[in-house]
């Protein structure tokens, strides 16, 4: 009985948890909460998952409202998969929250914290799990207003700033998604994706569907960060509290890049978007670019947090990448990189977060000798970094493979080379940080510390071990990621 | 400001009217123009003109920050939890229609206590907002 | 499906276990650890063993084979005695990255198929440069990374070249292939860069003698070797191979012979005996195959001992240059009798392992007529004999007496490198053994009188050389550039000179590109902003004009191709 | 060889002494025209017809291994450094 209504409980139950969230007005309770509606969620997203493989799509229709006319949500294979991985993620962020807010964020206002908190998970659920666009953009918004506030948290007084620079822009991506929506509602009518679908293949020819694919692709690229428009993300991941650093870097943008495929391949369809439209040219220099710049950006900062922003730009890259070759192996690359980089950049940034929590800083020259002081902790960000380099037998190779074979099936060596060095930048930054941690002995004056607390090196260690585990074992995200890629190309939801 | 003498008994006299179209907005935005949104907006405007006239100090007095973040909380609960009831009794998340014998009916009295949800967090954002920029600086 | 354990992983998995153990158990487990994979690497038969299915492809990660045998018993081999070298003296970390090198090694030796190799090739890497680290010194940090990137990069063209075979061949079997396509080539590439071969060369003599003295040992082994083998499965008689073998050759001679540093005397005679190896491949015949495969075997052992006879000097003197050294004879008697063993072995001295099997590639040639190769391949016999089979012992034992006088290693060092020293003359002795392992019929004789003579005249008459022309080869304080001046002067000259804040070419280059950027860009920006500089003063402001230019080239591009 | 040899031979280790050290060349010159010798009795069938001359091992590995040190030393007048070259990185 309730596995019909997982759907509307996936993202009702979140919701709810926000409220009573406020209402609690107590930094534990609240966590308590938000951490038992956390795992409920993670919980529920497997089910749905489990669902999904062994029966196929799944529609739910909100207020019994049929679709087109009411909203429809509606999971295949590659929004389930995508459920998963952002609940996994806010499920395990939440145990480490408690002791890493309880050091950032003032007493009065932790149990906002966790309000807003529930409210962005809300919001990337309900965008991942919707078909309907107009639903998806309400979403987006809830997600963005409740992101904005997360960063403004930040201990930095610059998150303030940060936070803005954020708003301002993701106002502006918002909106030039809901401009595209709206221009797509006066062309055909419909705002369910597939009765979208099903009509546009009519009149692509009209310069409003133009303008929108414009105006959406532009949005979307603005939210999920592609490069260039990614200059709101560094000062956003760096001065947000940890954990917030943790969760949105691995869940924001991959939803932002989920975004973007569901319009290019569900909605607009593959044909559409790379044979009338030059999308494939446009998202491989683009991403080719981020790849680059992001890393080489990475390479010189001095501030951990940083450092791994500028590497999420550059993954982000690869995603882009993934997807413009429109072939199952770029977008497996894809959809795989998004949940393989969801593991390791959650890892990377909660190992941080455990560095923050006893230091107090993530400048790379605090972290001096930090090998010894910390070890459970280095050698998770040490695990995790390997994959981000695209070690074999880490996830991250699983990325690089597929990316390879999709650009030397399209015939674009050159491609596959800059790839596989730009990951020779990953070792080069990710190689600061152990240099630093194993070789370099910390000042006289350096405090000392100890092993961060077990509620937060356990999730992240957990994360870490997911980096190595789907490494070797890829029958699931593979699988998965293969038949939704599949589907995908084949258009329709 | 609060030597206006005829700007506050207008204002004592508007208040109350102003509430009361809020309310109506408020109740008849199922079947006319209006609705939760437009309703809290007006009723919190009421507020907003109190503060105007009589100070902000006054104004936190009668709506005081903590009520209205309960207040925020609990207008998306009854929101949510309107939602959830129809899921209990045996609907789809916002069926309102099973909550009567007759589905419209049942659809009658869900969209009222959305609404009425909408609304209560409307006011109460809207307050919000407004006594957090007009409290900057003090 | 699982028939059988990759034979690797017994190292490897142990390598994570010996940290967590200590005293008694851990000099055990060290010792143990490779007699068990030796055993496990005789237990695999010819044949596939164990199939997986990993990204879509059927995996052979065990497949057993004569030649993968044969290295892996080489391998596991020296695991065992550099176990026994390094059990007292080296840090265990160093030891535990040893093994997972060794295991990777092992791993490559029974790969079926490319994507198993490549993952185990690049654990290899992993595993090398731990052990280069534990030297725990800056300039081994240095090194180390260095010879990451160098191997990293071979790994990337390795895996490029991978890929590419896969999609045209549709097969990841890793069987014999020819360079005909890009993709081969790559792969071809990446193999080269492991085995030291130009220009890609210079990371051996840089990074082998920074690590510990027990580390260069278990490095001597590997590396090198393992791209022997998978030339030997992937590439045999592939033309170009005999010249970039041969150059190895040259290579390694000439630059051991200006070399100063006794250990870094002998890594480039690693790149050496590798080119003699590479040749033999090059030439591809059965004879060759095993000269090169019986070669690799013997070299493995007696590089191994020459390493840990000038490892024991290192961890006894503390000092590694030839003008340090000098006159060691009178106190470290073992030390020098196993040094001469080594040298006397990889100048295929008679009655050493290297006389039962470099000549057989020597023979290769001579059999097909390649009277070059086969005049050349001489001629670097004879100077092997120079730069490593007089030079080092003579500078390091003999030469004049610098005056110290330090004892022999303890006793597991000399345990160790006695083990190797009786293996060395044992194979030489009777080498039946070795013959049996080889992967085809050997059908060659090494004691005959002809070859007796032929080498004794070779190498005595080398040694004259050498001895009269003692003036010239006086030691002095320098090192030799190589290719490696690239990346380790020039880069980072060009990247700092450009770079750096306030440098000469930078500041012309960025004044240049800032005025052409202002002449197309400032009426746009003037537009904007007044003050007219972009993202510095408000990066918001920044980032909306990249949002306003890219939607707008966006719909233009949308819309032309609308016109179209 | 001869330029260190020092007053008090009697002192110096056996093998070191002056008299052991010529003794060794006389032994090693010996050696080497035994070997050459040895080139009358036994036949080192040449397949490419220089290798079939007489001594040419002999010959051939002294000629090879001088203009290897040659070729050596002349190289290093272009390659050599000082070993702190790259210590300044």
């Amino acid at each position: 009985m309730i596995s019909l209504h997982l759907p509307a409980l996936q993202v009702v139950v979140p919701l709810i948890s926000a409220p009573l969230c406020v209402l609690l007005r107590r930094g534990f309770g609240a966590w308590l909460l938000a951490t038992v509606i956390a795992w409920t969620a993670f919980a529920i997203s497997l089910a749905l998952l489990a669902q999904v493989l062994s029966d196929g799509a799944l529609s739910y229709k909100m207020g019994g409202w049929a679709a087109p006319w009411g909203i429809e949500y509606r999971i295949d294979r590659l929004n389930a998969f995508m459920l998963v991985i952002v609940a996994g993620i806010g499920a395990l962020v939440m145990p480490c929250a408690y002791h890493s807010v309880a050091r950032e964020i003032a007493p009065e206002r932790q149990h906002l914290f966790y309000a807003a908190f529930m409210l962005a998970l809300t919001g990337l659920l309900g965008i991942v799990i919707t078909g309907d666009v107009f639903n998806l953009y309400v979403f987006l918004e809830i997600t963005s207003l409740a992101s904005y506030t997360l960063v403004a948290l930040g201990a930095d007084r610059r998150a303030l700033r940060a936070s803005f620079q954020y708003l301002v822009l993701g106002t502006i991506g918002a909106t030039f998604i809901l401009i595209g929506i709206g221009l797509l509602y006066m062309v055909t009518g419909t705002l369910n994706m597939a009765d979208l679908a099903a009509r546009i293949p009519a009149l692509q020819e009209l310069r409003p569907v133009r303008a929108a694919f414009a105006f959406i692709v532009v949005g979307a690229g603005l939210k999920l960060a592609l490069f260039p428009l990614h200059l709101w993300l560094p000062n956003a991941y760096t001065y947000a509290p940890s954990v917030v650093s943790a969760f949105l870097a691995a869940t924001a943008t991959k939803v932002g890049v989920y975004v973007l495929m569901r319009f290019i391949f569900t909605v607009f369809g593959a044909r559409f978007a790379f044979e009338m439209m030059p999308l494939g040219e446009i998202l491989m220099v683009l991403g080719l670019l981020a790849v680059m710049v992001g890393s080489l950006v990475a390479v010189f900062q001095t501030n951990v947090k940083r450092m791994l922003a500028y590497s999420s730009i550059a993954q982000i890259g690869y995603m882009a990448l993934g997807i413009s070759f429109a072939s199952v192996n770029g977008l497996v690359a894809g959809i795989v990189h998004l949940f393989n980089h969801a593991a390791m950049k959650g890892a990377l940034f909660l190992a941080l977060a455990c560095v923050f929590y006893r230091l107090g800083s993530v400048e790379l020259d605090a972290m001096r000798g930090l090998g010894r002081r910390m070890p459970l902790t280095m050698a998770t960000f040490v695990a995790a970094g390997m994959s981000l380099v695209g070690v074999p037998l880490t996830v991250g190779f699983i990325s690089k493979w597929y990316l390879v074979v999709a650009a030397i099936e399209s015939g674009l060596w050159p491609v596959a080379v800059i790839v596989l060095v730009a990951s020779l930048l990953a070792l080069v930054y990710i190689w600061r940080v152990v240099e630093v941690a194993y070789f370099r002995e910390p000042d006289g004056d350096a405090p000392e510390v100890t092993e961060a607390p077990a509620a937060m090196l356990v999730p992240t260690m957990a994360l870490a071990a997911a980096c190595i585990y789907f490494g070797i074992d890829t029958e699931l995200t593979v699988g998965v990621a293969t038949e939704a890629a599949l589907s995908l190309l084949e258009g329709g939801p | 400001m609060s030597d206006l003498l005829i700007l506050r008994i207008v204002a004592k006299l508007l208040i109350p009217y102003i509430l009361l179209f809020g309310l109506y907005v408020q109740t008849h935005g199922d079947f006319g123009p209006g609705g939760g949104f437009q309703a809290g907006v007006i009723f919190a405007s009421g507020f907003i003109l109190y503060a105007l006239v009589f100070g902000v100090a006054n104004a936190r007095r009668v709506v005081p920050p903590r009520l209205m973040a309960t207040l925020i909380a609990l207008g998306v609960l009854l929101f949510a939890g309107v939602g959830l009831a129809a899921l209990l009794m045996g609907g789809n998340y916002l069926e309102y229609a099973v909550f009567a014998d007759q589905p419209a009916r049942g659809n009658h009295i869900g969209i009222w206590l959305v609404e009425l949800g909408v609304g209560i967090t409307v006011s109460a954002v809207m307050l919000t907002i407004f006594l957090t920029i007009a409290g900057r600086g003090r | 499906m699982i028939e059988a354990m990759p034979p690797g992983l017994v190292l490897i998995a142990g390598a994570f276990l010996l940290p967590a153990t200590s005293g008694v158990a851990r000099k055990a487990l060290v010792l143990a650890l490779p007699l068990a994979t030796l055993g496990l690497v005789w237990s695999i038969p010819d044949g596939p063993a164990l199939t997986l299915v990993f990204l879509d492809y059927t995996l052979t990660p065990v497949e057993g084979s004569r030649l993968g045998r044969l290295f892996a018993t080489a391998f596991a081999l020296m695991a065992f005695a550099g176990g026994l070298y390094a059990v007292n003296q080296a840090r265990v970390v160093e030891i535990a990255a040893a093994f997972a090198h060794a295991g990777s090694a092992i791993g490559v030796a029974f790969a079926g198929d490319l994507v198993t190799l490549f993952v185990f090739w690049e654990l290899m890497i992993i595993g090398s440069t731990l052990v280069i680290w534990s030297a725990g010194t800056d300039s081994a940090y240095r090194a180390g990374m260095r010879y990451t990137l160098v191997h990293l990069f071979g790994g990337i063209v390795l895996m490029i070249g991978i890929i590419g075979h896969i999609a045209e061949t549709g097969s990841v079997t890793f069987e014999a292939m020819h360079a005909d396509s890009l993709s081969r080539w790559l792969i071809l590439a990446g193999f080269l860069v492991n085995a030291g071969a130009p220009p890609l060369s210079a990371w051996l003599p840089d990074a082998y003698p920074e690590a510990s003295p027990s580390a260069t040992v278990f490095l001597s082994a590997y590396t090198t070797k393992t791209a022997v083998y998978v030339l030997m499965v992937g590439f045999a008689g592939e033309g170009v191979l005999v010249w970039v073998g041969l150059y190895m050759v040259f290579y390694g001679i000439i630059y051991a012979l200006l070399e100063n540093d006794m250990r870094r005397i002998l890594a480039y005679s690693i790149i050496n005996q590798v080119g003699f190896m590479v040749t033999g491949i090059g030439i591809g015949t059965q004879m060759a195959l095993n000269g090169s495969a019986a070669h690799a075997f013997a070299h493995i052992i007696y590089k191994g001992l020459l390493l840990m006879s000038a490892g024991a000097v290192l961890h006894q003197t503390g000092k590694r240059k030839c003008t340090d050294l000098g006159g060691l004879f009178r106190s470290m008697p073992i030390t020098t009798v196993c040094g001469i063993v080594g040298a006397m072995a990889i100048s295929s001295f008679p009655l050493t392992s290297g006389f039962v099997s470099k000549d057989m590639i020597g023979q290769a040639a001579g059999d097909q007529l390649l009277a070059l190769v086969w005049f050349l391949l001489a001629a670097g016999s004879a100077g092997v004999f120079l730069h490593a089979g007089i030079k080092f012992p003579w500078f390091v034992f003999f030469q004049k007496d610098s005056g110290l006088r330090p004892p022999d290693p303890p006793w597991n060092m000399w345990a160790a490198m006695s083990l190797f020293a009786f293996l060395c003359i044992g194979l030489g002795v009777y080498p039946a053994p070795l013959y049996a392992m080889l992967p085809y019929a050997v059908n060659y004789v090494p004691y005959t009188s002809a070859h007796l003579v032929f080498q004794f005249q070779l190498l005595l008459f080398s040694g004259l050389a050498f001895f009269l022309l003692l003036p010239q080869m006086k030691r002095t304080l320098t090192l030799t550039l190589d290719f490696d001046w690239f990346y380790r002067h020039f880069l980072p000259r060009l990247c700092r000179a450009v770079a750096s804040r306030g440098s000469e070419t930078r500041r012309r280059v960025e004044h240049a590109t800032m005025t052409r950027i202002r002449l197309v860009l400032e009426p746009f920006f003037r537009f904007h902003r007044p003050e007219g500089i972009l993202a510095r003063s408000w990066p918001t402001g920044g980032a909306t004009v990249w949002v306003a230019v890219l939607l707008a080239v966006t719909l233009v591009i949308y819309y032309w191709q609308g016109a179209r | 060889m001869s330029a260190d040899v020092p007053k008090d031979d009697a002192h110096k280790h056996w093998l070191v002494r002056t008299k052991t050290i010529r003794r060794l060349w006389i032994l090693f010159i010996a050696a080497l025209a035994v070997t050459v010798l040895f080139d009358f009795i036994v036949d080192r069938h040449g397949r490419f017809g220089l290798d079939a001359t007489f001594g040419f091992p002999a010959w051939y590995g002294l000629l090879t291994c001088v203009a290897m040190i040659i070729g050596a030393k002349a190289l290093g007048t272009v390659l050599q450094r000082e070993d702190t070259y790259y210590d300044h990185e």
